[in-house]
């Protein structure tokens, strides 16, 4: 199938919607979430018109059907990450609970004080805070690799604190603000000859991108169904099968234990141990539409085709004078362009594009270190997906003249 | 074409009347807007009677959220401390003339939680402030 | 309006489902999750195929209104237990994560090795391995108020554990084994004199009975949308607003700090101060529809009906030669009855009646110490909702008749 | 009516042929289904030549869980250990008849994951020895 963007446009119903009289969105945030092709919305109608009950202990048709869709999705999304299986697919709400559940659970099983975890200063909120709040807790100390002016990881710093000996290395596949695309292959080999794990936050790359955790070899991995065309409400968490066993478990609950006695458990097997309680069932079956959906158009043609548009976008954004765009060249970043506009608060600037039916974002992106890096507070951000037009970006350029002109 | 950029708002924004500080003052309280980092500091002095005699704001934000302290600023000057903290949402909304989504609701009420954090002598300007 | 269950049952399209040929459903199994009514599904649906965006930060059209729809239903979730304020709503995954919330910042935060925290042995295991952990960690103490052959807590036993001094007496509202609807308000009443603090699993209460936390005076509270008409993937934890806000936070990440430097952050107010990363937006959609349906219907209507189901149930299945029905008389239960049934294996039961289109559960129900007391492994369970009929309790007699007959 | 309890599967629950134990035994390994709390125990002896002698099972459980096991055991008997490893879902599928969905599954694979859990001498029954 030859790759149609008009085509593709028609599975999201969205994409239809006047958010001003007579004026159609035009959705540039989808790096804060996607959109949601109908193939996903129905599946999960269809669950809960057809097959909705609780999984696991029910024996009754619903119960199975129940089960057996929960649990194919599961073997759906380990496909699409290439994961060698199922069982080492944890379902969770999302990429930060994902990240979360690693600081709680080995991390505190496996650091003590004085050991070392090393960051970027490209992370989001959701790969700092988790390790703030360890840090605080168990003295472990973090370092991270700087972000050059480029927008790249400063790769010889990070080979310098690979001789500190760190425990743990965890950083983004592609920034949320940059778009830089950092070489994890070649990030975790050089941890893992250093003696270290890694963790990596692939929010944004796992929806753009064909990933392999074979091929990276990564220890654990975190994202979230919702920035790759499904639901709300879950994400995953992948981990090597050996670490994942010998991890204690998380939440305590229904459906994570073997036993349980009047004063003590006995944790079940991988993945259940990290599934206490009822999960996001319906979800974890939009989140296998959302998967089959984008295995059906191909990782490889997405990627393709959102490098067009930003290197579209970063040449039409460029002539723009007063901005400035913050990242990488187009060849080494994915479909994020944010940007300042001629000391125009970026609130201000989205306020005013939105009035023009352009939805992007504005604010730190839950990246306020990387914004003070940069002597910033914040950035306006547009970002494309596979249903993303040149048209519509000639739309925002036209309306970020118009933003100009309110300000006069 | 854009009412939330009515004239007045834009007019506050690029040529505010009460930015700067005040030294000595008799209250100062400064806070951001966890939502977007944007910062506000306000500078009181009160006369004899209890009442706001001068005021000024320093910070940076979105025209919304500056317009909006400088337009309460000039709007509490002769009030006295308890009608400063009587001063709610709707206050704001009225001076700023024009309907807020939630989140720009949070930028246009910032300069009014910092300044009844600061008059309350609290330590944090809360939400629960302007509600 | 009066309560027509035919006219209810409309508004749930899956009680249609054939699940064998010619055989529709029968679904006896709302205490593992409830069947969803059409308008809480459409809510869902009209918030992916209109509004979709992710919250907090966005200020387009579709954020504005994402954002508004997610506090809404927070507001109608506090509005319906009577919640003095919405802040006092923490949005989670479920029940069992919100009862590990309060185990891991409430009580990591405030307890010690040899501090006492008291259950009840008819605890779902939600109740019970969040203070397993707890207690292997930090030596924290368990007792149990012991439930007796009648099916009811024994309060002397209670009174005297009080005497011990806990920190914290933390139990189910109502069984979802025996249906034992507990005295909360006394018992909160008089942990409060004790000087402890209150955790009630509302799993069961939330969904059936009329719940007040104010005239409950209960300090934390957790149920699940799922169980009441509403989606998969959210719950919430109720509490009251001076402990909240005194808790450290739980999850680290996006939208619940204030602040975040590269090494350090501030949490920001309650709730966002619980609800890191990208939440269950969709599913908040779904759960403020689903209180908007029970709200419509009435909560004392709901459970005046189940009333009447469980009473006739009784009736009819205690006619039964060889069933055994275990838990408290009709005047003082929900709408659920677990039995043994002659010395057949309970998942035999539900395979068999399943044959016949009646969905029950069979099992330990994740309450294995509770089985345990009474000498079992495993019950079959038959529990009613809005939608129930007393035709349906028919089918059910007839269809333990049918067992019978498969094991001659 | 109900294949799912064909008359073979009623017999062997209710009159099973290897239901006890063996003392002494070669191996003996027990656990439980943690869905259910079903139980199985199964002790075996192994002659000079590394077969299966003897076998036995005991336990609780539904009659899928109970039937499989003697039937399984009947099965083993006279194989070598070598061959016991190698059995795997669909032997017990085979020996059923039937076909079972998810959680019954289950139930019908238990004693075939403790009979491998004590042949390979592991702490664990676990769902991998089947698949
Ligand atoms: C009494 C009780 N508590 C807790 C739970 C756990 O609820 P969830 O699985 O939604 O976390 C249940 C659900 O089965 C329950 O019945
Ligand atoms: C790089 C990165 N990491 C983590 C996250 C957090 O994802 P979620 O909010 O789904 O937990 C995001 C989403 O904004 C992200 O872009």
């Amino acid at each position: 199938m030859s790759f149609n963007v008009q085509q593709i446009r028609k599975d999201f119903p969205i994409l239809d919607r006047e958010v001003h009289p007579g004026v159609k969105v035009i959705y540039l945030d989808s790096t804060a979430t996607s959109q949601k092709p109908e193939s996903v919305i129905e599946a999960m109608n269809t669950f809960y018109r057809r097959s909705n009950a609780n999984i696991h202990r029910g024996v009754h048709v619903l119960a199975e059907e129940s089960t057996a869709m929960y649990e194919q999705a599961r073997v759906k999304i380990a496909k699409f990450i290439n994961a060698p299986s199922a069982h080492q697919i944890i379902y969770t709400r999302n990429t930060t609970e994902s990240i979360n559940l690693v600081a709680y659970t080995w991390a505190r099983a496996n650091l003590k004080s004085g050991d070392l975890i090393i960051l970027t200063e490209m992370e989001h909120h959701s790969n700092l805070v988790p390790w703030h709040m360890l840090a605080a807790e168990r003295g472990v100390r973090l370092e991270f690799i700087p972000v050059m002016d480029d927008g790249l990881l400063d790769l010889d710093v990070y080979r310098s604190l690979l001789f500190q000996g760190p425990k743990l290395v965890s950083f983004t596949h592609m920034s949320n603000v940059l778009g830089t695309i950092n070489p994890a292959a070649e990030m975790i080999q050089m941890a893992h000859e250093a003696g270290a794990l890694t963790v990596l936050d692939a929010a944004q790359s796992v929806p753009h991108l064909k990933v392999d955790v074979q091929k990276l070899d990564v220890d654990f991995m975190a994202f979230s169904a919702h920035k790759m065309c499904g639901p709300t409400g879950i994400g995953a968490l992948y981990g090597k099968t050996t670490l994942l066993e010998a991890m204690p478990p998380f939440l305590g609950g229904g459906d994570m234990i073997k036993e349980v006695k009047l004063r003590s458990f006995k944790p079940t097997t991988i993945p259940s141990k990290f599934e206490a309680g009822t999960p996001a069932i319906a979800e974890s079956v939009g989140f296998g539409a959302a998967v089959d959906y984008l295995s059906s158009i191909g990782m490889e043609e997405v990627s393709a085709h959102e490098h067009e548009m930003i290197e579209y976008a970063l040449e039409r954004l460029e002539e723009i004078p007063g901005l400035k765009i913050f990242g990488p060249t187009a060849d080494k970043k994915g479909g994020v362009a944010s940007f300042t506009f001629d000391g125009i608060h970026p609130h201000d600037v989205a306020q005013i594009l939105d009035r023009h039916g352009i939805a992007v974002r504005a604010g730190h992106h839950c990246a306020q270190p990387l914004h003070e890096k940069f002597g910033i507070t914040a950035t306006t951000r547009a970002s494309f997906y596979l249903y993303s037009t040149k048209d519509e970006v000639d739309k925002l350029v036209e309306g970020i003249y118009k933003v100009k002109k309110v300000f006069g | 074409m854009d009412d939330l950029y009515r004239e007045v708002i834009i007019e506050h924004y690029k040529n505010p009347s009460y930015r700067g500080h005040l030294d000595p003052h008799d209250i100062s309280f400064a806070d951001n807007n966890p939502l977007c980092g944007d910062h506000i500091q306000i500078d009181l002095r009160v006369d004899k009677d209890g009442k706001v005699a001068e005021a000024r704001f320093d910070g940076h934000g979105c025209a919304i959220s500056q317009a909006s302290a400088d337009l309460l600023l000039e709007s509490v000057i002769g009030k006295s401390l308890d009608e400063v903290k009587a001063l709610n949402k709707q206050h704001i909304l009225d001076l700023l003339g024009i309907d807020l989504g939630p989140v720009r609701l949070k930028c246009a009420l910032l300069s009014l939680k910092v300044l009844k954090a600061g008059v309350y002598g609290l330590g944090e300007a809360s939400d629960s402030l302007v509600e």
